[in-house]
This record gives C-alpha cells, structure tokens and sequence, in this order.
C-alpha cells in the first residue's frame, strides 16, 4: 500500500484524524503541503463537513470517512426540509439536532405539560416502537398526533431514534463516505453499515399513556455552541434544531406553539452551565445539547438533573455520558463512540487495508476517547499496529510538527 | 511659623528605643564609617578608583570633588546600591560590603538621594510611618490576626507621635496630609531627611541636600543638622557650595577622579594647591 | 597560559552568571540527544529538516509583525495588547480584497467581501495563489497593509492619542479593550469560522541527506516579502532622521517635545511604519498557512511578545532574530517533547531569556 | 505688595531693544491646579533675566508655560510680537526660543554626540559649526562624545543640555536652574558662559537659586512667590532691597 | 468627583451600605427582567442564585487582584492559572479513589474536601513564588507578560497526555489532559453542613421550601446557599485584604507601588514583601478558582483562558484599582451588567419582539439594510450576536473607563496605610497644642483639596 509522505519509508500507511473542522482545515492544509498524499486517512463525524475539500483546496481523495449515519428512513426528508429553509445542504450533527428537537416538542406535546419529569416519561413512549410512524416530512401530524394522546413513533432523520436503558440510540448507523471534491459542498455515502444492539427497538422506563391536550404553549431549550471552539459546527446544528419549532408554528397543529429558546455554551463547560442555568430559570422542561461532551456532563450534572430538565444531546457522543447517574433525565441521538470506534477499525483495517496507523486526535473528550477505542480494537480485533498517538490542540497556526509526528515511525 | 528652636532632644527619640533593634548612636567606635581602596568601573570609565577614606564619629564630613569624580558612585556602593568591583566598606566594625540596601539600611547607614524620591501617592505622613525599622505590623500575620493586631496598633500610636515630632523638628508638619507628589522640590528635600532620620540611623549620607533649595531654607536645614549632629548622628554629606563645607564641616575630604585627592579641615582644603587647580577653579 | 586563561573565565561565567551556564549546559544536552537520535537513525535529517524550514516560516511572520509591535513598545512606551488584533484586521481587509479580485463575476459580491463567511466562496475554487492569482495577491498585500495603517493612526487617534501622557499601564490596559472591541467586531461581521484561503500552491521536494524537505511557492513568497521588508525598514531608519528621533522620544518624550522633535509626527511615522507591516505580516501570514480566522492574531500575540521581548524592546533587528528563535523552538521543540508543549515551550524560552538577560539579546542598539 | 508687581511690569528696562518676549496676566497650572496666577513678564532683545524665589513658587511652572508644556488658564504670551500661546514646543523653537529644563533635561540612553544632533534636529543637517562651538565650550563634552549620556555625572548632564539648547543659536534662551549640582569652579564658568552667550546677543531668561549670583550679573530680576510676581527690579536694586534680602535671599 | 463621594459618604453603613445597596438594586433590576421574561418564582430564585454566583467569584478575584496591582502595584496578568492550579490540585486531592466503570477516567487521593481546598490554595502559592522569585526584579509590564505566558504554560500543561493519568501513592490521578476532569466528589455544600452535623436540618429547611418552590427546591435552595456562602467569603476576603492595607506590611507595599529603591534604602526587605504580597494574592485567587469550579461538576483546561483574567481586570478597573470597596463593586457590576446582562437583555429582547429567525450571518444582514434600507435583518443579527457584541461592549467599557474613570467608579479614593487613621492623630495633638489650630486647619484643607484635584 501507499508509499509513506514526507517523512521517510518508515511511516504508517494510514491516519486517523479526529477533530473538527475548526481546526482540520488548517490541519489538512499542513497535512498536503507536507505529504504528498499517499496515506490512508480516515476521519470520524467530526470533520464530515463538504466544504472541506474546498477549504483545504485538495479534493481529499485519499480520506475516507465514517459517520453515525443519518441513516434513518427520513434523511432525504430532512435534507429537503433544511435545504429549503436555508438553502444549504446540512452540516455534521444537523439531523441529530432536528431530531432531539423533534423529540422533545413530541414528548412535551405527549405529556400536556412544561414538566421535565412528566417529559422524561413521555420520550421512550414517543421514539419507540408501538403506534404510527411519522417523520419529519410529516412531523406537524406527529405532534397532532402525540397532543391527542395518540401512541406514535417518530422516526428520525439520524436513525430510527429508539432509545435504550441509558438513554442512547438503541441502534445505530454508520455511513462510510468521502468527499465529493472542492467544488461541492457534499459528502458521497459510499455505504452504510447497521449496528443492532441487543434489543434495537430500545429498552427503558415510559409512561404507558400520554395525557397530551391542546392550545398551549411548547417550551423547548437549544443550547449548543454559537461561539468557541466548536462555532462552525454549532451553527448549522442550531438551525437544523429550530426546523421542528418552525414546522409547528407555522402550521399550528391542535392550538400548539412552541417556543424555542436558544442558549450559547460558548463551547465551555462554565458558559454552558452559565447558560443551561438560564434555561432552566426560564422553565424549559426539556433541551436539545449540549454538543460537547466535556460541556454536556458538567451542565448534565449541574444544570438538568438536579433541576428535573430532559437533556438530549445531539452529538455528544463521549463514552462519559452513558454512565451519568443521570435519574433518567439525560437522552442522546448520536450514539455512543463505542460503536464508531469498532466501525473506523474496521474501515480502515478491511476497506482501507492499512495495518500501520497513527492516530492524530483533537484533545478533549471526543477526540481522546475516540482515538483510544479505535486503538483499542484495531489492535485487538483487527491485528493491525498504531505507531502513535497524538493530540493536537485547537486553534494553533501551524499543524506541521504533529503532522511530522505523526507520519514518522512507531513510536518507542 | 518661625520659631524653629524647639528640636527634640536626643532622648526623646531613644525614649521609643523600644521598638527599635539599634538605638541611639554608638559612640564606641570612633570611625563607624571605613571605606577602603574601594573600586567601580564602568565599561571603559573608572568611576571610582581605589578610594580609602573614613568618617570620625559625630562629625559633619563633608565629600566634595568636581563633576564626575564619583560622589554619587561612592555613595552607592556604599550602601548597596551598586556592588563595588574591588574594596571594602566597614560600618561600625562590620563588613557590609556588596549586603543589599536593606540590609545596610537596617545596620544604621542610611541615605537620601541627589535627586530627592518621594513617594508621591503617599501623603508625608505615609511617607514618615514607614521609615521606622523593625515595625510589628511589618510581619503579615501579625497585622491581620485578631488579637495580635492591637499590638501593633499600639505601636502605630507611638511611632505617630514621633512622626509628628519630627515632622514639626522639621517644620513640615503644616504640610503633613499632603501628597508628596505636590511638594516643591525643597519641601521634598525636607521630607526626605526628615524620613531618613526616623530609621533612627547611626549616620546619615546625604547627596547634595541643598541643590535646587533656598538660601534661606538651608539656613534653617543646616541648623537642623548640626543640632543633630550634637546630639551624636554622623554625617557625610555631598555639596558642591564650598562656602557652607567651610562654614559647616569639621573635615573635608576631596575626591577626584574616582580617588580621595586628599583630606583634612577646611581650612587645609582651600589652600591645597591641589584642590584648587582640580577643583575650586582659583576663584575662592 | 591561554588555558589557565580560559579556564579563569570559565569559573568567573559559572559564579557571575550561574542562570547562563545552566543554558548552555541544557543547550548541550539537547544538541547531544538530537545527534544520538539522527546517528542511530531514530530521527532524520529531512525531518528535521522540514521542522527547521517550518520554524523559520513561523519566525518570519513572527519576526515581520513584531518590528511594529517593539517600535511601538519603545516609542509610545506600552506592550499593545490589541497588535494581534490588528494583524488579523490587515489580513482581513486584504483577503477581501483577493476575493474580489480573484472571484469578481464569478462569485456574490457579498460572499467575496465577506472572505466566504460560512463556507459560500471558497479560496481553493477561486484558484488564489501566488502563481494562479498574482495580482490579487499583491492587491490584498497592498490593501492589508494600508488598512491597517489607517486602523491604527484612527485607534491611535481616538483611544490612545488623548492619553498618552498616562504611564504604560494605563495604556495597556486600554490597548486590551481595544482588542476586545475590535477581534469581536471582527467576529460578528466575518463570523467565527475558519476558512480556506488558497489554492494548493505549487511546491518543490529538496532532496536533504535522506528525505525530501517540500518547500511551496509560499513559503517562497513569504521569505521575500519579509526579507524585503526587513531591509527596507532597516535602510529607512538608518538613512532619515526618523530613526533617531524615536530613539530619542522613546528615551525622554517631554524633552524631545522641548527639543523640538515633532512627536505627534514621529508617532504618526511609527504607527504608518508598524501598522503597515503589521498588516502585511497578517497576510502573508495567511498566505503562508492558508487559512483565516477572527482569533489568529491573537493566538499569535504571545508568541511575538515573546519574540520582541527576547529581541530586545525596540531593536527591530531583535525583533526579526527573536521571532526566529520563538518560531524555530516552537517548532523544533517536538524533537525532544510532545507536540503539545510545543508553545509551552516558545514561552518558558522567552521567559527562561529574561530571567537571564532581562533587557533582551539586543538591547541598547535600539532601532536602527 | 501688588501694587509693587503693577509698578514693576510697567517699569522699562535699561535695555534698548525691541520687546522679544512678553507674558500678560499669565494663568497656568497642571490639570486643574493652578499654579500660576496673573503672572506678567518682558524680556527685550539682548536682555538678560533672572526669576528667583523660594522653592514651589511656580518659576519652572513659568518656563514651562512659556513653553507651551502646563495646562493654559488665561493670558498671553507673545514672542516677537507673535502671540504664541499655545503653541506646540516644535514651534515655539523654531521662533528662536531654546530651552534647557530643571530636571530630566539629556535622553539617557543616547550618546553624548546624538544627544547635540537632537538639539539641532528642525534643520535639515547637523551644523558642524555650532557643534564645534559647544565642544569648545564645554570640552569634556567633545572626550565623552561616544559615552551614553544617562551614565555621566550630574553635573556633566547639566552641561551637555546647555549645549544642547545652543546647537540653535537661540535668540532666547530659557535655562531652568543651570548652576545646580555643580561644582564651585563651573558655577562660575557656567554663569561666565551665560555671560558670553549673552553678550553674543542670546537674550537669557533664567532661574537660579544661587540668587545673589545670579542677580548680580543678570539685567533684571523678577522675584515670584506663590505662583505671583513680587518684585521686579534690576538685579542689583534687587540685591540691596533690605525687604528681598531678609525673605527670599537668606540675609 | 464629589457626587460620588458624597454619595459613599451619605450612604448609611459607609462603604458596605454602599455595597449592600448596589447589590439590591442589581437584584431588584434582575427580579424586574425576571418578571418581563415570565418566570416562575423558582425561575427568579434560580436568577438570583447565579447572579449571585458569578458576584461572588468576580468580587473574589478582584479582590485578589487589587492586592497585587492596587497594592503592590505588581501586573499580574496570569490570574487564571492560579486559579487553575488551585482548582486542579484541589481535584487530585479530594477526588474519590479511582474505581474503573465510572464515568470519571482518573481518581484523586479521596482526602476530604476541606484538605483538597488547603491544598489548592497552597499549590496556587508556591507557584506564585516561583513565578515570583525570578520575575519581581522585571518591569511592570514584562511581569505582565510572563504571568500570561505562565498562565498559557499551565494550561497547555494540563491539556497534554503526558499529565493525564499517572500514579500518586499508588492511585490511579491525574488532571484528566484536553478532557478534564469530572468533580466526583461530595457535593460542597453537603460537605459542609455534614460537617457540622447539619446536614439533615438542612435538608429540613430544604423540605420547608416546598411553600415556596413546589416541587423539587433543592437545586434553587443549594444556588441560593452557595450564593450566600460566596458572599461569604467576599466579606472574608474584604476584611483580609483591609487589614492586610491598613497596616504597616500595606504601608511598606505601597510604598514599593511608588518607588522600590526608596523603601529598600529605608531598610525594608522589599523582595520579601512582594513575593508575600503576591504568594497571598495568588493563594486567594486559588481559592476563588476552587469556589468558582468547585460545585460546576467538571474541568476542563481550556476554561482557563486569557479572557477570564481580563474579565477580572475589567471588574477590578470598573470598581477603581487601589479601593477594596470599589473591587467588590466592580465585580458585582461585572458581573451583573456586563458578564450575565446581555444574556437576559437578549431573552428580553425576545420575548418582546415576535420571534423572528435571525439572518445566520453578517452578509444576509447587511444586504437588505444597503439594497433597501431595511433595518430589520441587521438589528436581529445585532440581538441574536450578543454573546459576541458582549465582548466588544466590554472593550469599548475598557476604552471609556481609561479615559473618563481611570480611578474607577467609586472616583479617586484615599485608602490610608496605617492601622490608624492619621488624621485623628493629627487633630488630636493639635488641639492638644491648643493654639495652633486655627492655623492648621486651612492648611489641612488646602492640602486634601489639592490631592483630590490631582489626578
Ligand atoms: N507636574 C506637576 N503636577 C502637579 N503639580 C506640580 C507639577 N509640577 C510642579 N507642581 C507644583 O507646582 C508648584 C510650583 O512648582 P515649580 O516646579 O514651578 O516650583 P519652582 O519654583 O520651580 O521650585 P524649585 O525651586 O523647588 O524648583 C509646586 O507646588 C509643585 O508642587
Ligand atoms: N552607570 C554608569 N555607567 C557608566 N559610567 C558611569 C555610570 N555611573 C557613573 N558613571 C561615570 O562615573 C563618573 C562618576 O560619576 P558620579 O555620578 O559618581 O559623579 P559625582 O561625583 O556624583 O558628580 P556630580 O557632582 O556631578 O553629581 C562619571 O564620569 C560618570 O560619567
Ligand atoms: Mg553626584
Ligand atoms: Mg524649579
């Protein structure tokens, strides 16, 4: 397989580059003026962003890509929606967004009340299976529906959206894509793989019945990064979470309206209390983020459980969050890294054939957990070897030196 | 305003002794001050160049020299200010060569500078407070432990009282609530003799004290400082007037070019041929 | 002789200045164990190669916008917190201008102003490159630099002008506030994203000992703007007036004003001079690693600190010698310790620096 | 003691010549304080003045606001029939006017030659002539040439920003205490120099705490407490007024 | 100048009537915004609550730092790594043993909470003292920049790998790297009242507030505790920090402020002073950091940015450098209007304009206000920016303070260095000497009056 870049005959023949890309621009950039691109790369969710190649000025062919896949029956649903509402094409995490949004007004519309403790009975019951399918091309139905105390199932845009015990996707998704060049704004799927957990119809307490009712107001909290490190992918999420809110008011479904209240996290785990805080003074039973993991269990931990608020994170992925003692209150659409992990080791091992890896990984909970899990399991599963490694900061001017790190030999 | 004749007597100020590690002056050696074959270059200049001198207990000295012969720069090495290349200075039989101001300070050898240093956001009454050595409520703890704290602010009251009789010895005492930083340059010379004198000092070293300062305001410093002197304090003193080194100092000792070019009474001095020609420009 | 000579010095260095020993012993260690590593093999040469030619690209935008920053520093007598932020304010007035130019009819207007916020234009599509877009280079290398000569003689104007008899402090204080202001105002009209600003530009492999060191037309382009640069800053300081008088105002600004130096004019010079090559460093900056972004000049403010202090507070020649030094220890640094202390490790330098030499490599040749 | 002040601006001086500077009802502080109230002053042409006083009593404050550097409350201040009241210190010296300051009056970190340049920095080129002039005249000057002036002795310092000021061949020059800090036999020289400038045709305003002397050789003194005038007379009427003498000149 | 001051002077209670009275009103203009927005009275509790929070730890730091820069005139300007030191280490101390499966990667020494604090505040010291004792010879500003570097060091040295786990007496610690730290440990506040066998009265008083709270007080009631706790401590700082002035140590502090070679000839230690000076400013912002972090449930490096030292030095220059009132003001105004303010301006905003969606950037905002004039788009862009525009707001506050208010809200304050006011002393000897007072006393006044005008 490929000859190795820069840095001599002994590098690896692949790369794992977890990140954002925030930072994986300037990265990528170091990376083809340093290499001439003859590595295996492969990349998670965090840096599934069309407008990469285009960023980075390289078409990026040699970087593939796994992602939870949008894999539900309603993608193409959504990315209509979005694309009509903002005429973009969605971004990472937007369609988990939409749907923790979507469950949340459903489960608030199920329950008739602005109560954290009566919605965290109502989201299992409403993501479920048992009772009609809907999805977001007829998610004003859904919320009729649910407001009637009707049994539904939301189906989503990011998966089936069944929860389990703790509250994460009980089955999962992966997409194996790549980039579809610097003039496009897209990623080609080339594939999608489907992890079934145990029992992928979800598991896990819910009230039997919905009280529902009509003519009242939806309360529904968004707080995800506007600012900080992880800007660029907060943005879209935050639009993509406001569709939902959008679809009800516009067509005002049994009297309902919601109202949706955006908060900033700032991408910090103060700010996001700071801001989860006010949320919750507002009495928002329920919210959609946060989208860090290092920002989520800090507002978990500080702001929602104590305080009887649904939590439902669209795209904090960590392992940290399943083991909350989260009392039931802390959901997830984006499933657990465990999964993406095993999936990338796979990718690159099988699709990819690469045996020799290094790691480059943004340094906060994401990257590291992740980086760690693939190792985990490329090593033990798979045979192969990981020469190194390394994290790299958020937000430096120049990446060569990791970029030269990682590229050379095994470590010792 | 003017009558000035009621100086605290020596005791007075050794009446607070308590508070103080060293008192009053030590009349036991009779050179406190011994400066020896002291030396500092900078780069290519020797500023001061094996210069051998000492100062008799109780005595007015003055140290007069041309431009540049190294006043300033002997004074500094003196007292710490900066460390001398070679030589050694003993005060009251100790080796206090190259020891850091403080310390020096702390030994009773105390300065004011040429250009007179205020500290200008403290009132002259701030400025006095902190003169006197070895304050409790120097140690942090004792300042802020409940308790402890009345000791110190006792002696806060004392050492007020003596601020004040010194400020009044002084006759600065009308302008004591005033920010230093709004003196006139002769109330600041004042300010800062007056300061240097509550360290309660064995002798004192002062550079140029009446350059810039009205005549008739020197008059009333020098009283000051013989008055002083008689009570034990020893001087060195820097002045370019040769009319007050004659008129004020026992001895004199002439520097020049970074050497003691000679010494001895004032009298000794005016008729050296050497001096003249290297320092008093034949006119005197 | 000559040994007991050298042996007396030696001893007199080790008990005069202990802190400078220490440096070149550790400085001995390094070296050794660069050696050892590159003997068995372990490191090689193109890599540090690669690392060293890095560094110096680093220390060249460094060294470029810190001149601004130390003749700043000495003239007017303030560490300006907001220099970082000028820098990204050049780069942005210049990149727009790119855009346009490189993207004019076949992009929105808008989107080309605005550097593609949000992703709708982007750099690599436009072809933007030294070699693919010449002139739209030079027009944002020429827009950056006025910009920012205009920026800062109107801050100069309305928020230090009327305080400059207060001490440094009070200016520094205030140059954060200008920062703030002006890298969140940056924010809100190009937003927080980082964009791509160029094409893959054109490079070369040079074959070193046992690799290949790649060297890109930009980086090319970067050492010439800045070599030039650097020169003609020197020559216009030695061959006018100028230079001595703001040696002579950053002594004593009061008795240069009775001596009859037309300060506001010589201050005025300083901020045309430092504001112009702060904004063209900012470019080329981005030139060199590709991308923009509302914080990258205040990412890079320690590290020119670090480089002006080391230098020497108003020695333009410390200037470009500590921005080399910052930009080769960032870089190298990650031959002996991970990756991520390499900044760390720019700082304890600058630190470990003034602690040994506190006015600097290069102080008392101030200026010119 | 005012109507001694009215009686003295009123008063003219021995000296023929045309007015060169004139200072009315002068108001003058720093910030908010006023220092100085209603000060009046003339120098004519060729004229040499000394303002005495005790220490505070606004004579630099004077100087500087003559030149430009306090904060202006009210009056004029007229250079050749020009008003130059607020007025830049840039401009102000290109009228003529040079100015040697109490305190900080040499750049410390330039050398001693650099420092005379700056002295002559509004022409386009160092004269060679007058900067051979002030070598002559002050000799340790042209040895120290390449010494940084910061590290000089006090009284060398006093004498380079002389020379300095006389890189421009002022027709006015206003020295702030030129004696102090030094030695005995450059007193006398410096005040003997102050002379021959003099008599060159500089016009002289100058501050002086060595009084007696200063009053001596000058044309005319001023005395000013208090930020006010008080007395103006010539210097030696000056030196014989029993009332000066007891308050402001030590006996 | 006199408005104020006569306004501190007519204030009942002096200068914590002041404060007090600031407080109130800041809380009274929240309870309005809290009304405006429709919130529940847990909702208003809950404001209250954080409100407080944030003055607490702002007023902390202030504090902190006017003890170095009001005092000792050092520029500290690395104050998040003190805090960050104190809070990391205060984690390794106290967190629970390591146990595999939870949801925390490391574990800490499990010593109870109150060690943990000790230790925090210690670690934070002596690394003052090492960054002192090599950088108090250097100027001002280079002090400046070596504090900031510092701070930078600290934070780039928690993030790395190589600190993220290691072994300590055989348990598995570590500062957690770019993931930081979960705070696992016992709650505070229940630390606290366990302490003192309070904690099942408190859990009473809890219950009580179901009168008032309905269903699950707890969360508002722990805020609204913590808040006070907070205060606490600002009360505890303030009257540290005023003995530790008013005394000759803060004599010889200012002094130094002033003119070092000055104090050092008059025979103080001055190196001694200042390195005590800065170990106890760098010990308080520890602690402020521990009280910050504390109760937050996690930590993560990257908290500790520059901006939080400059937002503390924005609440310290609001109040006035120098006056311990004016920190506590400063960081309770910080806080109020400039930190936490644009959050609920925005949510008024809100709620009083029909929700519109925002143009997502600055180019859909700007081109309807140029191809039209249509004002609309921008000024929803403005509003939905805030959290942005909020920097930019405290640049330009920053900006005006410097020209208009260097001395800070409260005007220029006269804080005496002595542990008695030297004043009285004054009158009472001159009334003492009898005669004499006429004579001073205009003297007195002329001679206040000119210090005020000064500056
Ligand atoms: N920069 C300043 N700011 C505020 N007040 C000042 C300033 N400079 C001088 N003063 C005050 O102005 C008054 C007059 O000072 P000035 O220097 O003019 O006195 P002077 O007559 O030159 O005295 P001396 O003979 O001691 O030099 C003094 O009370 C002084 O404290
Ligand atoms: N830091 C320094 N660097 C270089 N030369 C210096 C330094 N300090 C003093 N000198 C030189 O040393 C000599 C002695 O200076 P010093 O200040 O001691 O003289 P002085 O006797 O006090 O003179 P004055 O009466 O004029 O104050 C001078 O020639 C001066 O230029
Ligand atoms: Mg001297
Ligand atoms: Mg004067």
């Amino acid at each position: 397989i490929g000859s190795p870049g820069g840095g001599g005959g002994s590098g690896p023949d692949g790369l794992v580059v977890i990140g954002y890309p925030e930072s994986g621009i300037q990265l990528f950039r170091d990376y083809y003026s340093q290499s001439d691109g003859s590595e295996q790369i492969l990349v998670p969710d965090g840096l599934r962003d069309g407008a990469m190649p285009g960023q980075v000025g390289n078409d990026m062919a040699n970087v593939t890509g796994t992602a939870p896949a949008a894999g539900g029956p309603n993608q193409e649903a959504f990315n209509t929606l979005f694309q009509d509402e903002y005429g973009a094409a969605p971004g990472v995490f937007t369609s988990q967004s939409y749907d923790s949004v979507a469950l949340l007004i459903l489960a608030n519309a199920a329950a008739g009340e602005n109560s954290g403790a009566a919605l965290k009975e109502q989201m299992r019951r409403i993501a479920n299976p048992g009772g009609d399918e809907y999805g977001p091309e007829n998610f004003v139905e859904a919320v009729e529906a649910a407001a009637n105390g009707d049994d539904i199932n939301f189906q989503g845009a990011s998966s089936a959206t069944n929860f389990d015990q703790n509250g994460d996707p009980a089955s999962a998704a992966y997409a194996i894509w790549e980039f579809a060049g610097t003039d496009s704004s897209s990623t080609n799927t080339l594939e999608t793989q489907s992890f079934e957990g145990s029992n992928p119809d979800g598991a896990g307490p819910s009230a039997d019945s919905g009280p529902g009712g009509s003519d009242r107001e939806i309360s529904v909290g968004i707080l995800l990064p506007e600012t900080g490190d992880l800007a660029s992918t907060g943005a879209p999420m935050i639009q993509a979470a406001q569709l939902p809110a959008m679809q009800v008011n516009d067509a005002n479904p049994a009297g309902l309206t919601v109202n949706a209240q955006i908060e900033d996290t700032q991408t910090s785990p103060d700010a996001g209390v700071a801001a989860a805080q006010s949320l919750v003074s507002a009495g928002v039973p329920g919210v959609c983020g946060t989208a860090s993991s290092g920002v989520n269990v800090p507002v978990s931990q500080q702001a929602f459980i104590p305080n009887e608020v649904v939590g439902c994170s669209p795209s904090s992925t960590a392992l940290s969050v399943t083991n909350l003692d989260d009392n039931d209150y802390i959901f997830r659409t984006a499933p657990s890294d465990r999964l993406q992990g095993r999936v990338m080791a796979q990718v690159m091992s099988e699709r990819l054939e690469a045996s020799s890896v290094a790691t480059l990984y943004v340094n906060n909970d994401y990257g590291q957990q992740l980086s760690e899990r693939f190792t985990q399991v490329f090593q033990d599963s798979f045979d192969g070897e990981v020469y190194s490694q390394t994290a790299f900061n958020i937000g430096e001017s120049s990446y060569s030196s990791v970029i030269e790190t990682a590229l050379s030999g095994p470590d010792n | 305003m003017s009558e000035t004749e009621s100086g605290p007597e020596a005791d007075e100020f050794d009446s607070e002794a308590e508070i103080d590690a060293t008192s009053s002056p030590d009349v036991s050696v009779e050179y406190p001050l011994q400066v020896d074959g002291l030396r500092k270059t900078f780069g290519g200049i020797t500023a001061v160049d094996d210069a051998t001198f000492q100062v008799e207990n109780g005595t007015l000295t003055g140290l007069i020299g041309p431009n540049g012969a190294g006043k300033s720069t002997t004074f500094n090495l003196i007292t710490g200010m900066i460390k001398p290349d070679a030589g050694t200075v003993t005060f009251n039989g100790d080796d206090i060569t190259g020891m850091e101001p403080h310390a020096i300070a702390n030994q009773g050898l105390v300065r004011t500078f040429q250009i007179a240093r205020e500290l200008e956001d403290m009132t002259v009454l701030e400025n006095m407070m902190l003169a006197p050595k070895n304050q409790r409520g120097e140690k942090l703890w004792r300042s802020v432990t409940p308790g402890v704290r009345n000791g110190v602010i006792e002696q806060e009251e004392e050492l007020l009282d003596r601020v004040w009789e010194v400020l009044e010895f002084f006759e600065i005492d009308h302008i004591a609530e005033e920010y230093a930083g709004n003196l006139s340059g002769g109330q600041r010379k004042l300010l800062e003799m007056a300061r240097a004198l509550l360290t309660d000092p064995d002798m004192l070293l002062l550079d140029e004290p009446f350059a810039g300062v009205n005549p008739s305001l020197e008059k009333r410093l020098l009283t000051h400082i013989h008055e002083l002197r008689e009570q034990g304090y020893t001087f060195l003193l820097v002045e370019h007037d040769m009319d007050l080194i004659m008129e004020n100092c026992e001895h004199v000792i002439v520097l020049h070019q970074g050497r003691v070019l000679t010494e001895g009474t004032p009298e000794d001095i005016k008729s050296n041929e050497e001096v003249i020609e290297a320092y008093l420009g034949g006119n005197v | 002789m000559g040994i007991a000579e050298t042996y007396s010095r030696g001893r007199r260095l080790a008990v005069d200045r202990p802190g400078a020993l220490l440096l070149a012993v550790v400085g001995v260690l390094l070296l050794g164990d660069l050696l050892v590593g590159l003997a068995t093999g372990q490191t090689t040469f193109s890599g540090v190669g690669s690392l060293v030619w890095d560094g110096l690209m680093r220390g060249l935008v460094i060294g470029l916008a810190g001149i601004g920053l130390s003749m700043t520093y000495s003239i007017l007598n303030f560490a300006n917190f907001a220099h970082g932020d000028y820098i990204t304010a050049g780069a942005f007035s210049g990149w727009a201008t790119t855009y346009v130019i490189a993207g004019l009819g076949r992009a929105d207007i808008g989107a080309l102003m605005l550097v593609g916020a949000g992703g709708s234009v982007f750099g690599g599509t436009l072809g933007i490159g030294v070699t693919g877009t010449p002139v739209a280079v030079l027009g944002g290398l020429v827009v950056a630099g006025a910009f920012a000569i205009v920026l800062s003689l109107g801050v100069d104007r309305f928020v230090f002008r009327p305080i400059r008899d207060e001490d440094g402090i009070t200016l520094l204080i205030t140059s954060i506030g200008v920062a703030f202001a002006l890298r969140y105002m940056m924010q809100f009209v190009f937003g927080s994203g980082v964009r791509g600003t160029t094409a893959q530009p054109p490079a070369l492999s040079v074959y070193f000992v046992d690799g290949a060191i790649r060297i890109n037309m930009h980086d090319l382009t970067l050492a010439v703007v800045a070599g030039g640069l650097m020169l003609g800053v020197h020559l216009l300081l030695q061959r006018t007036k100028l230079g001595k008088a703001m040696r002579a105002m950053a002594d004593n600004e009061d008795l240069a004003r009775v001596t009859g130096i037309p300060t506001e004019r010589v201050v005025r010079s300083v901020w045309i001079i430092g504001g112009g090559l702060t904004g063209v460093a900012g470019y080329m900056f981005v030139l060199w690693k590709g991308t923009l972004g509302f914080n990258d000049g205040w990412l890079l403010l320690l590290l020119i600190f670090a480089a002006v202090i080391l230098g020497g507070i108003g020695s333009i020649y410390g200037a470009i010698t500590g921005g080399l030094v910052i930009g080769l220890t960032a870089s190298l640094s990650v031959l002996w310790i991970p990756s991520a202390f390499a900044r760390a490790a720019a700082f304890l330098v600058m630190i470990v620096i003034l602690l040994v030499k506190p006015s600097g490599l290069f102080s008392g040749r101030s200026t010119a | 003691m005012s109507s001694d002040a009215t009686a003295a601006t009123e008063s003219t001086p021995d000296v023929e010549g045309a007015e060169l500077l004139r200072v009315r009802g002068l108001d003058a502080g720093y910030g908010d304080l006023q220092i100085l109230t209603d000060v009046d002053m003339d120098v004519y042409d060729g004229e040499y003045v000394t303002i005495v006083g005790p220490n505070g009593a606004g004579k630099s404050t004077l100087m500087k606001s003559v030149f430009g550097l306090t904060n202006h409350m009210g009056g004029t201040v007229t250079f050749e029939g020009e008003d130059i009241t607020g007025l830049r210190p840039e401009d102000i010296i290109h009228e003529g006017v040079g100015y040697v300051p109490q305190n900080d009056n040499i750049f410390a970190t330039l050398t001693v030659q650099e420092n005379l340049e700056m002295g002559a920095y509004i022409l386009d080129e160092v004269p060679q002539d007058a900067l051979d002039v002030v070598f002559e005249r002050f000799p340790i000057l042209e040895e120290r040439k390449q010494q940084k002036a910061g590290t000089m002795s006090g009284g060398q310092q006093q004498m380079l920003a002389m020379g300095r000021a006389l890189m421009l061949d002022p027709s006015l020059l206003l020295l702030d205490e030129p004696s102090a800090g030094l030695a005995p036999d450059l007193v006398e020289e410096m005040f003997d120099k102050i002379d021959e400038i003099n008599e060159a045709g500089t016009a002289v305003l100058m501050v002086e705490q060595n009084a007696k002397e200063a009053l001596r050789r000058c044309d005319r003194g001023y005395v000013l407490a208090n930020g006010e005038n008080r007395y103006v007379d010539t210097g030696t009427a000056l030196l014989n007024d029993e009332q000066v003498r007891r308050d402001f000149l030590g006996g | 100048m006199s408005v104020r001051e006569n306004l501190a002077d007519r204030m009942p209670g002096g200068d914590a009537g002041l404060i007090v009275a600031v407080l109130l009103v800041t809380y009274a203009a929240y309870v309005l915004v809290g009304v405006g927005l429709g919130y529940s009275l847990r909702g208003q509790l809950n404001t209250i609550a954080v409100l407080t929070f944030y003055i607490g730890v702002f007023a902390m730091l202030a504090l902190a730092l006017n003890l170095h820069w009001g005092y000792t005139g050092l520029f500290n300007i690395g104050i998040v790594g003190f805090m960050a030191i104190g809070i990391y280490v205060m984690a390794l101390v106290s967190k629970p043993l390591y146990e595999a499966g939870g949801a925390a990667q490391v574990g800490g020494l499990g010593l109870p909470l109150i060690v943990g604090i000790v230790a925090g505040m210690a670690a934070a010291a002596l690394l003052g003292l090492v960054v002192a004792l090599p950088a108090l010879r250097l100027r001002a500003d280079y002090l400046a920049i070596v504090t900031i570097a510092m701070s930078e060091i600290i934070r780039f040295s928690l993030l790395s790998n190589d600190l993220q786990r290691f072994q300590l007496f055989g348990n598995r610690v570590g500062f957690g790297g770019g993931s930081g730290l979960i705070l696992d440990f016992t709650d505070p506040l229940q630390a606290f009242f366990q302490a003192f066998g309070l904690w099942n009265a408190y859990l009473g008083v809890v219950d009580a507030f179901t009168v008032v709270v309905p269903n699950n007080p707890k969360p508002v009631v722990d805020g609204l505790v913590y808040g006070f706790v907070l205060l606490c401590f600002v009360a505890g700082y303030f009257w540290l920090l005023k003995r530790t002035g008013e005394s000759p140590f803060g004599r010889v502090l200012k002094a130094i402020r002033e003119d070092e070679d000055v104090a050092n000839s008059l025979g103080k230690d001055t190196n001694q002073f200042k390195i005590k000076s800065f170990m106890l400013g760098c010990a308080l912002m520890g602690l402020a950091g521990i009280l910050w972090l504390m109760t937050q449930g996690a930590v993560t490096p990257n908290f500790f940015r520059p901006r939080i030292t400059f937002f503390v030095w924005i609440a310290l220059i609001i109040g006035g450098a120098g006056s311990n009132t004016g920190s506590v003001l400063g960081g309770a105004v910080f806080a109020a209007v400039l930190y936490q303010g644009p959050r609920y301006f925005k949510n008024l905003v809100d709620t009083v304009l029909p929700s519109t969606s925002a143009p997502s950037g600055f180019g859909p905002a700007i081109a309807p206000l140029i191809s039209n004039l249509n004002p609309a788009p921008m000024f929803f862009y403005t509003i939905d920016s805030i959290r942005q525009l909020q920097l930019v707001i405290m640049g330009l506050v920053l900006i005006w303070l410097m020209h208009n208010r260097p001395e800070g809200m409260l005007g220029y304050r006269k804080e005496t260095a002595a542990g008695i006011p030297l004043t009285a002393a004054h009158a009472r000897r001159t009334a003492a000497d009898g005669g004499e007072v006429d004579d001073a006393a205009p003297a007195t006044d002329a001679a206040t009056e000119g210090g005020d005008d000064d500056e």
